[in-house]
């Protein structure tokens, strides 16, 4: 067989276990290379420090189980941020999975901060129909948080929190954490176009190009793309967390995948110079 | 029930379905429909179970505190579906077809629609001479003919009862090379976020798993 | 009756909604938002089980006929009536610790494996799908290419140009090309929400 | 803002201010786009009705592809699955999706073969089932359909995904037709597809996922073209009246675009400000 051919026809599987050695690596020995800047996501984190103490800003967990990597380390970042700035810090989701990870991910940091529920941050819960709850919170948020209870059940009437905040537009900013729809565009279609809430948001990588469409139309405020923005808003943030560690591991398999493309080019370009294929 | 089904147990069974679906990229075998299967029948549950507890339960326990009694009117209505597994009355399962596709299908067609779209027509202007504090910015210029023509050639390509010939021809096929060039970089930019689920997955398996990190 | 009645309903709720959007009358919005909208909400609901039916009939027929793979139908009706009866019965319901134990440890760690099976797939796709057989195959594989090395530090490492290339890239060929395929993706979605408004489009109802 | 524009926005503000869309927005502009666009869609309907003269749709490879990947599988005596996507009904694309289903269940009942249809939401099984009944009962073969074989797998985005691959393998699918609105799971399906040996046709409006369709997949729709998909696969005169009507929306755009381009290099050559198409936009 010739070598062209050969290079054309490597097992995937072969392939496979090239990417995870390449990938894993890394995550063992860091080879410390810096961060890029990300500018979409400084202006979000520059929205968010800028906010006075005392602004109600609205975090959205809508997201699944497959954007933890991606989102967790941003969500460290600004939840300790908005805490630090003595913002009231309201949580809820649009998605059921990421009803868990509010609470999963929110709460220790709360602690670290001694934030009190009820009175400093609390959590809204999951909302089962997200077009019905973006649609009368315009009007009655209370009604659309599944008829005035937090996510444990309790009356939302008996936290002070939750006191003069009884409409959409009583929210300074909605920052929303997520991995695919409803997300950011939801919230800008009915709070941004209906209410003019200033929306954030906070993508896996695969959204970035269209949430940073959205940021120079002035839909968004800010953005957070990916583990890059989120290892940025680390560096901003003045942490080194999973983010920052992550990179390496990209680079390197960004390589990886380059090689194969380069490869198979070569394999096709020969075997179209032998006349095996047109 | 806590003390049998602990964290431990917890990460090996996740390990476990974790690596019993990894095994399709070997290729498809028992293991891994034993965990897809698993997979489809708990989180096809969970839907159900969600919106069970989220929804309807609590609409059946305040109808006799808040006197909701109407809300069994779009019950009934949801319940029509179920005729449709039913072949001589599947017809009144077009009951509720029709009106949710009528409330989905105004969504799509509201002025709030309109209002990112008209939005969007407002980026895709931009000067093409830019200026730069009374000076010529060659630079800004070339980008800016760049993306107004980009977003032009795009628009002709779709034109559908135009007939792509002589200027349209020439204006589609640069609007398709354009929207090559853009969805490539579409994908190589995607290329982080896969990376850092397998990140993520592998984290998980050295980790909180075998807990070698 | 049969087509009429359907159709007649789609074509009232959609008006409903659409002239709520557009006068603002707060009692009618209200009305709407009370009404409407929340039969919305639970005609869904209690329809949701009608997936669970269609599983759940799937594969009890192949167990009760022993049809190939019959083993693995009873694993996926385990773990539906698993979840089921925790789910409703436990006090909490899917907040409770039991079911998030079963919950977590097979549904959600069964998401974010399926979901990083990508990296492989985008991995296998380099190699064997993105070759240069055309000028646009060509320009593809290119700007992925630029792009790819521009996000990472290994990418700036090689060239400084790499990183300004790629913004370069996004800025100025992927922000126009979707301004450009948004455009026309939301007169296209117009055009289909009026289709299937006004029953131009209703092929569920062709029997 | 130029002054002009300025001056009218706030003559105009007090008459509409409770009227029209929102309190943060004029509602004018979108509310008179819409009204003329969706006239004009049910003027050219009826003309189409009444027997006007239409304009020709011009080719468009991807949909071409649906009935000879539909063919070959019949050929070769494989089913063929098809995904509406994990959209619900509020996605446009989902709705489109379903007339794509009719003509491709049509045509698979005509040839006598298999079709499997896979789905994700529990409001979209019923309707997928009642287009699949539909398309059969009118090449008038009620008795082929098989209702089992149009599945509902689960609600969960990669459940759905695993279940898809797995069902692609184990019945051996020559082709994977997929119209709807996928995310993150489409390159899932193109790859795990070929590697199962099936052909695949793609389309979504989904300007993130394209890419991955267009690398891996056999054939591609881009953006728009599945809002045609429909008409176009089905020939109906009525429907392919309302592509006209597409046609003429983009043509505005552009129209707009080009003037507001010039508009806006005028005023940035003689050193000016704002920009009146752009404030006239802005009315939405």
């Amino acid at each position: 067989m010739p070598w062209y051919k050969r290079l054309m026809g490597i097992d995937r599987r072969i392939l496979y276990i090239i990417m995870v050695v390449g990938i894993t690596v890394p995550m063992f020995s860091p080879l410390g290379l810096p961060v890029p800047e990300d500018v979409v996501a400084q202006a979000a984190y520059d929205y968010i420090s800028n906010l006075p103490a005392g602004s109600n800003v609205l975090y959205s967990y809508d997201l699944s189980a497959s954007g933890m990597t991606e989102l967790k380390p941003t969500s460290d970042v600004f939840i300790d941020l908005s805490f630090q700035k003595g913002h009231n810090v309201y949580l809820m989701a649009l998605w059921a999975e990421g009803n868990n990870f509010s609470s999963l991910w929110a709460d220790p940091i709360a602690e670290k901060h001694g934030a009190v529920y009820g009175e400093n941050y609390i959590n809204l819960g999951f909302m089962v129909s997200f077009s019905a709850f973006l649609e009368q919170s315009r009007s009655d948020l209370h009604a659309a948080l599944n008829g005035g209870i937090d996510k444990m059940g309790d009356k939302l009437s008996d936290f002070p929190m939750m006191k003069d905040v009884t409409k959409a537009a009583d929210f300074d900013a909605v920052f929303s954490f997520n991995t695919g729809d409803p997300g950011p565009t939801a919230w800008i279609q009915q709070w941004n176009a209906t209410e003019g809430i200033a929306i954030l948001s906070a993508c896996t990588s695969v959204s970035t190009p269209t949430m940073v469409n959205y940021y120079q139309s002035g839909l968004l405020k800010g953005n957070v793309g990916g583990l890059a923005g989120s290892a940025w808003s680390e560096f901003l943030h003045g942490t080194k967390g999973s983010a920052t560690g992550g990179m390496d591991s990209q680079s390197l398999g960004h390589v990886i995948i380059i090689l194969f493309l380069i490869l198979g080019n070569i394999g096709y370009f020969a075997s179209r110079a032998a006349g095996d294929v047109k | 029930m806590e003390a049998i089904l602990t964290p431990t147990l917890g990460n090996w069974l996740a390990a476990l379905v974790t690596l019993m679906l990894f095994s399709i990229l070997y290729k498809e075998n028992p293991l891994y429909r034993i965990a897809e299967h698993l997979y489809v029948g708990a989180s096809a549950a969970h839907g159900i179970v969600t919106t069970w507890n989220n929804t309807i339960k609590p609409a059946m326990t305040s109808m006799p505190t808040k006197g909701t009694w109407w809300e069994i009117i779009p019950m009934v209505v949801g319940l029509l579906i179920y005729f449709n597994m039913y072949r001589p009355y599947a017809w009144v399962a077009r009951i509720p077809m029709g009106f949710w596709i009528g409330y989905n299908a105004a969504l799509v067609l509201s002025a709030r629609q309109v209002i990112p779209f008209l939005s969007q027509m407002t980026t895709a202007i931009k000067p093409l001479v830019a200026m730069t504090n009374g000076s010529f910015n060659l630079t800004q210029s070339i980008n800016n003919i760049l993306f107004v023509s980009i977003v032009l050639g795009v628009l002709i390509y779709f034109f559908f009862t135009v007939e792509h010939k002589g200027i349209f021809k020439y204006a589609a096929n640069y609007g398709r090379l354009a929207i090559m060039i853009g969805f490539g970089a579409s994908f190589g930019n995607t290329v982080m976020a896969r990376i850092s689920l397998l990140i993520g997955r592998l984290t998980f398996l050295f980790g909180n798993w075998l807990g070698l990190l | 009756m049969r087509r009429t009645l359907p159709a007649a309903i789609t074509l009232i709720t959609g008006l409903i909604v659409i002239l709520k959007d557009i006068f603002i009358s707060p009692a009618f919005n209200k009305l709407v938002q009370d009404y409407l909208v929340r039969s919305i909400t639970l005609s869904t609901a209690t329809a949701v089980g009608l997936g669970g039916i269609s599983l759940i009939r799937v594969h009890s027929r192949r167990v009760a006929r022993k049809r190939e793979g019959w083993y693995n139908s009873i694993i996926l009706i385990f773990g539906f009536a698993l979840l089921m009866i925790l789910g409703v019965v436990l006090e909490g319901g899917h907040n409770s610790p039991t079911y998030n134990w079963f919950y977590q440890n097979t549904a959600v760690a069964g998401s974010s494996t399926v979901f990083s099976l990508l990296c492989f797939y985008i991995g296998s796709a380099a190699y064997r799908a993105f070759r240069a057989r055309s000028l646009e195959a060509g320009a593809l594989l290119i700007s992925a290419s630029v792009v790819m090395l521009g996000s990472t530090s290994i990418g700036a490492a090689i060239s400084p140009m790499l990183p300004k290339a790629k913004v370069w890239i996004m800025d100025y060929f992927n922000t126009p090309v979707i301004r450009g395929v948004a455009l026309g993706v939301a007169l296209g979605a117009f055009a289909q929400g009026a289709r299937n408004l006004f029953g131009i489009e209703r092929g569920y109802m062709a029997e | 803002m130029t002054p002009f524009m300025q001056n009218i926005s706030d003559g105009l503000r007090p008459m509409l201010e409770g009227w029209l869309y929102t309190s943060g927005n004029f509602g004018l502009t979108s509310t008179l786009f819409l009204i003329i666009y969706v006239s004009a869609l049910l003027i050219m309907v009826k003309n189409a009705r009444t027997g006007g003269s239409m304009p020709k749709v011009r080719r468009i490879a991807g949909l071409d592809a649906v009935d000879e990947v539909v063919g070959r599988a019949t050929e070769m005596g494989r089913p063929v699955l098809y995904s509406p996507g994990i959209g619900d009904l509020s996605a446009a694309d989902t709705l489109a999706s379903f007339n794509v289903l009719g003509h491709v269940a049509k045509l698979i009942a005509k040839y006598d073969a298999r079709l499997i249809v896979c789905n994700r939401q529990p409001n979209v099984q019923p309707v997928t089932e009642s287009v699949v009944r539909a398309a059969y009962f009118e090449v008038g073969k009620p008795d082929a359909y098989r209702e089992d074989d149009v599945r509902f797998l689960t609600n969960d985005q990669f459940g759905y995904a695993a279940g898809v691959v797995g069902i692609m393998n184990r019945e051996g699918v020559s082709a994977l037709v997929m119209f709807g609105l996928f995310y993150a799971e489409s390159l899932v399906f193109a790859e795990a597809g070929n590697q199962a040996g099936a052909i695949q046709v793609a389309a979504t409006s989904s300007t993130s996922q394209t890419p991955f369709f267009i690398v891996a997949c056999d054939y591609c729709l881009i953006g728009e073209e599945i809002y045609v998909a429909g008409a176009y696969l089905g020939q109906d005169r009525v429907r392919l009246a309302t592509i006209v009507v597409q046609d003429w929306g983009k043509q505005f755009t552009l129209a707009v675009i080009v003037l507001g381009t010039l508009v806006s290099t005028f005023v940035s050559i003689t050193g000016g400000k704002g920009n009146m198409i752009i404030d006239l936009l802005k009315l939405y």
